[in-house]
């Protein structure tokens, strides 16, 4: 099955050169097998399968809670699916965020875990630091942003503003509009309101990376970089590009895997700060499904929602799988 | 020009001192080898040569340039990691490629898609292939060169190292083990194949390892080195036999030099266990070592008295030859002698038989280790 | 340490200033939210809302309406806001009780997950039999599933048993984590065969080896798997909400924030902070206690 | 016997729940009354009750939003009042008002009992209205753009917020109202009426006038409460957070202003006492019955004038007990005044009564970010994407 | 009782086959050796008989007990591995004490609060606690009880290992390649250590390894497998003088036994290389393959037109003994002679000198790789 190995190859099985995966099935432990992963099935197919089905099936009615039955629609919740703009406004608020933080956060990750690797001192200080958004509730810290971010009192603009009069507004257009009209709404303004998500999303996720890259690097062979170093590649660059981001292969595609679901399934932020707004530029996927089949009460087009989530998540993994796998290393 | 010279080199981590003063002058072409047990320092040393370490003191000099300030890649030396160290996301050919791209292209010549666009830039990927194809035929490993390292075998990757060591045509190779990943029949195969190579390319080679049968089957000259000095350097055979240390002694030969505790007497006369040897040594009264290697002591199967008492407990067998292991005296000093199979299967294992050593064979070694030589008579 | 080994001596002090920088930067970026969090958690609404009074806030004593609406004198009611902010989170939000649900919750998850999730991915990693491909096909498809995106059903299954409002309720649909099976099926497969074998020489069953073998050795990987469950669990905001309608009693701490919005009313910003101050502090000292084996463990797992 | 009950806003409420179980407990010792965890809010709350209901652990007693009642109403989930009120002998006395008690009338029979009503009115920085040279308070949306337009001439560069994006399109209706049109009468959706055109157009010349900004209701009071925004047109329940965070100036509160002239009617908010009890003990759904009349009538209720910015929905209690309490605080009496004015805050009949709330906020939303300057086109979107989904019109009625 | 036998045991993963009918009966108390190289299935043969494999088909007896579907636990076998599988969480003493607690401790006993309160316990405790100290004490690692696995040296881990197989008393000793990881000189030891283990138990010992030296130095008897079948069995020196398999004679000794092309003429008088043998073997006119071992070859140094032509290309010196690499005849055909240090110094490279076999020691093989024995004489 396609997923199967999809996930295979992300994992460097230590297949040292004959010692292949040496499972056994000797003698006397016949159904060990099966007893040990039954729990696991048991719960995967009912705490997870099932409700998918369930979902699915709603997905082609229109059941709505305390109703005593529905009717079956048939297509009609996915034909609202393509046909409203909502809906495109949808995929192209999660594309973007998608496209946006998983790139960024990746590459901030990385950037981050090299620096953290190379500086003498503090690196586990700043290695805290970085992984703190990780650790709190991502829901007070929805609140914070949104205060912080406030339009006038925030932190944020009241920082840029104090910047004002220096001179920069002449420089930047961006300073130069904000100290004549005020600095941006952030969450209000429809042009800026995903960006500032994305940016949380980026902020919140960069840590958990690092520390994945962090883990990548100290298995680096040492050996290649001196190797490296003998052959002549005397620059820090020329070293990276040799040796850190190929041996790192492995660990980009797992963190690619993890953040791409990840940024695929936000909710948090969006249900704390803009609700989908303004203008539904925020209006992401796992939030239409919250707000359908939560909030509004249509089970039966959340479902639909759900239906094609599991659907897009699931082809870009597999999409992805199959453009990284042939460039990736695996030790 | 390409000898490589260490002037007093010394090396600390911390407090722990791991070089302390190293001395020695590597010739044009030469085959040198570090050997000593684990922790010695070779690595060390051989990673200050290639500029990978800095030393706490003293100078490196290759041709007649002082290095010590050069970095690893200006200093035109190649190095053979034990782990190989090749990069396992390129295939062979670019492997070997790599060090002549870093030399010979130019920085925007070696980035991604901009660097095709460059005039020039497709001659001089064509010449550094050739160069490539030239010597992966001379290592025999052409049929590889798509492949990547982890389709390869030991011996097959470890022909590949060497290969990208030696495109870039170094003033000197570096080699830290490396073979000791390779399994026994391996290992025995890539010793000849190195002492093949260096012959045919000329080329300085500075090869560390622990293994006293590739320091003694390849090399020109060898250095014995212990606890962060060179305790004897010379050629192998010199080294196996006449050792200056009893250190070295010990540490080169397989199995290891039997060590008998002996006294002179007041003449210089050597006793060791009630045998008394032919030759005199000077000094007197003192407590030595006597060492004669396994292939040095002959059974003395008629009992005519002569030699020691020796009763073997164990007879291992190599095929070619056999090895008894047993007591002198029937006491607690144990002694290793060489047999032939057939002398091998008349002994039994319990049956005292004697053993002398072959005239001129045996060492003398001081109380402080250091030789003692016999007189000549 | 560097990754590229110093050659001459340690790298250029600029360069390492400049790193440092900006490193330093970027921490305070990351920081600003806890900055304003804390401070935030130390001052008076008025203060918070009108973005005044520094990095710990005047102090300036000011009144309780809510005491006041109770029918109390205003000076009776008089606050000093850093004693009223985190006073009020353990008192208006019981927040000792939701923190020990909190660890209740957490723990029961973790364990339980472990628990299940251990014996299938020694199973995966180790044992051959029949259909452990398409088990393990099954883990993978599993992993792309959000819980949010199904917790309608979820909701409604629970009801029917009868387990909505109870811990169980909280714990029930984190019992099985496809991550940790994920994470441990890597570590496992680092276990040399040789280890089970001699267990199984040794006389132990596959259960013995599970728990007396393989978890000792997975410790590393526990840990980091640990840091992702609890974190996950500890600041969820979402199930508990779904599923606690009842008794305020069972809520998890995350719920205690909610205590302090007052949607038209606005809300309490003063002891909303507090709160939430309070509640990553447990994970922040855990992370420090477990800091060097938790990348260990994720080194270890082959998460790469 | 014991009775259980939910309600929303629980740092609005607890403090009013509080007050109110004080005196409870003394007239009514037999009776225990839990509170259950809180709804977020008003959607929360309804979401809620909808899950219990499938799950059937409902509480005795719920607070719903005015205008959700309704849905519970349709699935049979909130029961009718009407056989306790006949019980009671003279139960009008208690001083509903008529209006109040319509509010939760649904066919012929009362399900709900209102507990706190708030209308929409204007708060006003004084401070900032004085700069504007003036000091007179607008009546009509057109001198509320006058006075934008003077308060941007003389530096307040952000002089209005409007209460559009409060929940359940309240504002839309309050427009609608103003006029004296119900957004939706027999089923059917009228933002196609004239009065519709108007309502649209009104906000258009606001938002555009008065350079509005897109504020998040948490923004907004944080804006206002730091002096930066002239008047604010919000629900008269927010008056508590107001009064709390507000910066040094002086703050007033006026009557809603309406379209050319006062209005002629607005939509009540907060929420309604409903009976959705599973127990078949009658002497529990007595129970529940004493408490839902206790706190919507008399020292109950006036409780809640006392610890939120929300009105009584009991005559007696506004004109009897509170007469003191709002000679003391004439902000809070500004909702009073409009009392009269009270008309329902209309819910979308059918299952997609949420998904029409969320379709009319979206078009509201086009304007205020600027997507959209065409009311006509607006107009004709809305109508008919809402009769979309609305049910369609019962054939008899 | 403790004979185990291996009748007809076959095995495939899949569609490969790895072991083709394996007869075998291991004698109790012997020491009994199987090499072969890398993959021919000595492993999985291993694994078959302790249990932890199920064959395809055949039968495994124990003592006179079929013990074809048997838990490896219940064989009373004990295992060593390659990579010791040492318990890392557990202290030498209670790894020692893991298989002895499974046995004679019940369930009950072995829970980890309440079995503390069971009567009995104590003494069981006791006593296994002996029974480790006992056997600490033979491997000489008392001192090392409390440590964990990775605060021991790789000889230290061996030993440990080996004292968990030990404290059970088992029937047999299964061992897989137990010393590969450890270094040369350590490898060397424990040999010597092994075997006289074996001795001093007297228990039997089925022991794994690829490498020949160690199965020629301590085994009883060896079996030389080849993918998947047992090409001969019997005692090192016989396998070593008399292989009767080509690959038998190629896999056993080092350096390589040489191998030239020869014919038989049809007389049976064989040739290679221009050179007549004494004997003559049956068969005639057919292609045969001439095996001479490099100690059985004797450089005829005088051009006395004896033996073959010889060009020594490399001198390969091993201490005690040099081996001659060179190619016969001037032609393609490699050929590896030793010689003693004296000889190997009076040759120059590149310089012919001539070499004959030893008379007798040549052996013939046939086109089909299996022995052809000469006519006697
Ligand atoms: N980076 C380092 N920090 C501290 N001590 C070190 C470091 N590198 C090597 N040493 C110590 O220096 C000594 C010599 O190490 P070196 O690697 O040179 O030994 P070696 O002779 O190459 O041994 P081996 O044969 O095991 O490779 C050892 O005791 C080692 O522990
Ligand atoms: N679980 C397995 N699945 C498939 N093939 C296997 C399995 N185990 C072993 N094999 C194959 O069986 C053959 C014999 O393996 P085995 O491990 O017995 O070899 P070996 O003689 O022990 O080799 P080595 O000296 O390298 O340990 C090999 O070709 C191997 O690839
Ligand atoms: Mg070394
Ligand atoms: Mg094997």
């Amino acid at each position: 099955m396609a997923v199967a190995d999809l996930a295979e190859g992300q994992l460097p099985e230590q297949s040292r050169g004959r010692r292949r995966d040496r499972a056994v099935r000797g003698i006397g432990l016949g159904t060990a097998g099966y007893w040990f992963t039954a729990p696991a099935i048991i719960l995967m197919i009912v705490i997870l399968i099932a409700p998918v089905a369930i979902a699915a099936l709603l997905s082609f009615t229109d059941y709505s809670l305390g109703n005593d039955g529905a009717d079956w629609v048939g297509l009609e919740n996915y034909g609202d699916l393509v046909g409203k703009s909502t809906y495109t406004r949808m995929i192209w608020a999660t594309a973007t965020y998608v496209l946006v933080v998983v790139p960024a956060s990746i590459a901030l990750g990385l950037g981050a875990a090299l620096l953290i690797n190379s500086v003498g001192r503090f690196g586990a200080l700043y290695k805290t630091i970085y992984f703190l958004p990780v650790m709190a509730a991502l829901l007070a810290m929805a609140i914070v942003w949104e205060f912080s971010l406030h339009p006038t009192l925030g932190i944020v603009n009241d920082s840029l503003a104090r910047l004002c009069g220096t001179g920069i507004e002449d420089v930047s257009g961006f300073f130069a509009e904000g100290c004549a009209d005020g600095f941006p709404l952030w969450f209000g303004d429809k042009g800026y309101a995903i960006w500032t998500i994305c940016f949380i999303g980026i902020w919140q996720a960069f840590g958990f990376n690092m520390v994945l890259y962090l883990a990548g690097l100290t298995s680096v062979p040492r050996d290649l970089y001196q190797a490296a170093e003998m052959d002549g590649a005397a620059g820090a660059w020329d070293r990276f590009r040799l040796v850190t981001w190929p041996m790192l292969g492995p660990t980009t595609v797992f963190v690619v895997t993890i953040t791409t679901i990840r940024s695929f399934q936000v909710f948090d932020t969006v249900e704390a700060i803009t609700n989908g707004g303004p203008a539904k530029s925020t209006y992401v996927m796992m939030y239409a499904i919250y707000e359908k089949a939560i909030q509004h009460n249509l089970i039966g087009m959340g479902a639909a929602i759900t239906v094609v989530f599991l659907g897009f998540v699931m082809l870009l993994t597999i999409a992805q799988r199959h453009l990284v796998e042939k460039r990736v290393h695996y030790a | 020009m390409a000898q490589i010279g260490l002037n007093g080199i010394t090396k600390s981590f911390g407090d722990t001192i791991v070089l302390q003063g190293i001395d020695l002058q590597i010739a044009d072409g030469e085959f040198l080898t570090l050997v000593g047990p684990s922790g010695c320092g070779k690595s060390t040393l051989l990673r200050i040569i290639a500029g990978l370490e800095a030393q706490s003191g003293g100078d490196v000099t290759i041709g007649d340039r002082q290095v010590n300030r050069l970095r690893p890649s200006r200093r035109d030396l190649a190095m053979v990691f034990q782990s190989y160290a090749l990069y396992p996301h390129l295939s062979v050919q670019q492997n070997m490629e790599t060090p002549l791209r870093l030399r010979d292209l130019g920085f925007w010549e070696r980035a991604p898609l901009l660097g095709a666009l460059l005039p020039g830039r497709g001659a001089k990927l064509d010449r550094l292939r050739a160069n490539v194809r030239e010597v992966a035929q001379v290592l025999e490993i052409e049929h590889l060169l798509a492949r990547k390292p982890g389709q390869l075998s030991g011996g097959q990757r470890q022909r590949v190292a060497l290969g990208r060591a030696m495109v870039r045509k170094p003033v000197a190779f570096l080699m830290d083990e490396p073979l000791s990943n390779l399994d026994a029949a391996l290992r025995v195969h890539m010793r000849a194949e190195l002492a093949q190579l260096h012959r045919a390319l000329g080329t300085t080679f500075v090869y560390v390892t622990h293994d006293q049968a590739e320091a003694l089957t390849m090399s020109d000259r060898m250095a014995v080195m212990m606890d962060g000095v060179i305790l004897q350097l010379g050629a192998p055979s010199e080294i196996y036999r006449d050792p200056q240390h009893r250190k070295v002694a010990e540490f080169v030969g397989s199995p290891r030099i039997n060590i008998l505790e002996a006294e002179t007497d007041s003449a210089g006369r050597v006793a060791a266990h009630g045998v008394q040897l032919q030759r005199r040594a000077a000094g007197c009264g003192a407590r030595v070592s006597l060492g004669i290697r396994p292939e040095h002591l002959s059974l003395a199967c008629e009992r005519d008295n002569e030699g020691w008492p020796f009763t073997p407990t164990h007879k291992e067998n190599l095929g070619a030859d056999f090895f008894l292991h047993g007591h002198v005296n029937g006491g607690s000093t144990r002694l290793v002698a060489r047999a032939t199979p057939e002398q091998a299967i008349a002994i039994s294992l319990g049956q005292e038989v004697r053993v002398r050593p072959d005239p001129g064979a045996a060492m003398l070694f001081g109380a402080d280790d250091r030789r003692i030589r016999f007189l000549e008579a | 340490m560097s990754a590229a080994g110093p050659v001459q001596g340690s790298a250029a002090p600029f360069s390492e200033a400049l790193k440092h920088a900006v490193l330093i930067l970027g921490a305070l970026i990351v920081i600003l939210p806890f900055y304003v969090m804390v401070t935030s958690s130390f001052k008076s609404s008025h203060e918070i809302e009108t973005s005044s009074g520094g990095v710990f806030g005047s102090q300036e004593q000011f009144v309780d309406e809510y005491c006041v609406k109770l029918g109390n004198e205003r000076d009776e009611c008089l606050r000093t806001p850093i004693v009223f902010n985190y006073t009020e989170a353990f008192r208006q939000a019981p927040l000792l009780r939701y923190l020990l649900n909190g660890v209740i919750v957490t723990a029961s998850i973790f364990l339980i997950q472990v628990a299940v999730a251990l014996p299938c991915a020694y199973a995966l990693a180790k044992l051959r039999f029949w259909g452990r491909e398409i088990v393990f096909g099954l883990v993978l498809f599993c992993l792309l599933i959000p819980v949010h995106a199904i917790a309608l059903p979820l909701y409604i299954m629970l009801a029917k048993a009868g387990l909505t409002n109870s811990y169980a309720a909280l714990v029930i649909p984190w019992t099985i984590s496809v991550f940790g099976i994920f994470l441990m099926r890597q570590f496992f497969k680092t276990v040399p065969d040789d280890l089970i074998d001699a267990a199984r020489m040794d006389g132990m069953s596959e259960f013995g080896i599970v728990w007396k073998v393989m978890l000792p050795t997975a410790v590393p990987a526990l840990l980091a798997f640990a840091i992702f469950s609890v974190v996950a669990h500890w600041n969820d905001y979402f199930w508990p909400r779904v599923v606690i309608t009842g008794n305020r009693d069972l809520y998890t701490p995350p719920l205690g924030l909610r205590e302090f919005s007052g949607g038209a009313d606005g809300s309490m910003w003063g002891p909303m902070m507090a709160t939430a101050t309070i509640i990553v502090l447990p994970l922040i000292v855990a992370f420090l206690l477990a800091q060097r084996r938790f990348i260990e463990g994720i080194t270890l797992s082959g998460m790469k | 016997v014991e009775i259980e009950v939910g309600y929303p806003y629980s740092h609005l409420f607890d403090v009013t729940y509080e007050k109110i179980m004080e005196s409870f407990k003394k007239e009514h010792p037999e009776i225990e009354v839990t509170f259950r965890a809180t709804y977020e809010d008003y959607e929360d709350g309804t979401n809620t009750i909808l899950r219990e209901a499938v799950s059937g652990n409902l509480p005795d007693i719920t607070m719903q939003g005015l205008n959700r009642q309704q849905v519970l109403v349709e699935k049979g989930i909130a029961k009718s009042l009407e056989p306790f009120i006949a019980k009671e002998a003279d139960f009008e006395k208690d001083g509903y008002h008529k209006a109040m008690l319509d509010l939760g009338t649904f066919g012929g029979e009362v399900h709900g009992l209102p507990f706190s009503v708030s209308l929409p009115v204007g708060y006003y920085n004084m401070d900032l209205v004085k700069k504007a040279g003036t000091t007179a308070l607008p009546k009509t949306w057109d001198e509320v753009i006058q006075l934008c337009q003077k308060m941007s001439a003389n530096g307040v560069k952000n002089p209005m917020f409007w209460g559009w994006n409060i929940t359940g399109n309240w504002f839309v209706q309050a427009l609608m109202w103003s006029q004296d049109k119900p957004i939706v009468e027999d089923g059917r959706f009228t933002i196609d009426s004239d009065e519709g055109l108007v309502s649209l157009e009104t906000m258009k010349k606001l938002f555009r006038g008065c350079d509005m900004q897109n504020l998040s209701w948490k923004e907004a009071l944080a804006s206002f409460s730091a002096g930066e925004i002239g008047m604010m047109f919000w629900s008269t329940s927010a008056l508590g957070a107001v009064e709390r965070a507000k910066g040094d100036f002086e703050l007033k509160t006026a009557e809603f202003p309406g379209i050319g002239q006062k209005p002629k009617g607005l939509p009540a908010g907060g929420n309604a006492a409903l009976l959705v009890s599973t127990s078949d003990d009658p002497e529990r759904l007595q129970a529940a019955w004493t408490f839902l009349k206790y706190i919507t009538s008399g020292l109950g209720a006036a409780a809640v004038a006392e610890t939120t910015g929300y009105m009584p929905p009991n005559k007696a209690a506004n004109e009897i007990i509170l007469a003191d309490f709002y000679k003391k605080n004439p902000n809070k009496e500004t909702a009073v005044r409009q009392l009269p004015l009270l008309r329902e805050w209309i819910a979308y009949p059918g299952d997609n009564g949420l998904a029409v709330t969320q379709v009319i906020y979206d078009g509201i939303e086009s304007v205020v970010v600027g997507d959209q300057d065409d009311m006509k086109a607006l107009q004709e979107e809305l109508q008919e994407e809402v009769t979309d989904l609305l049910p369609a019109p019962a054939k008899g009625s």
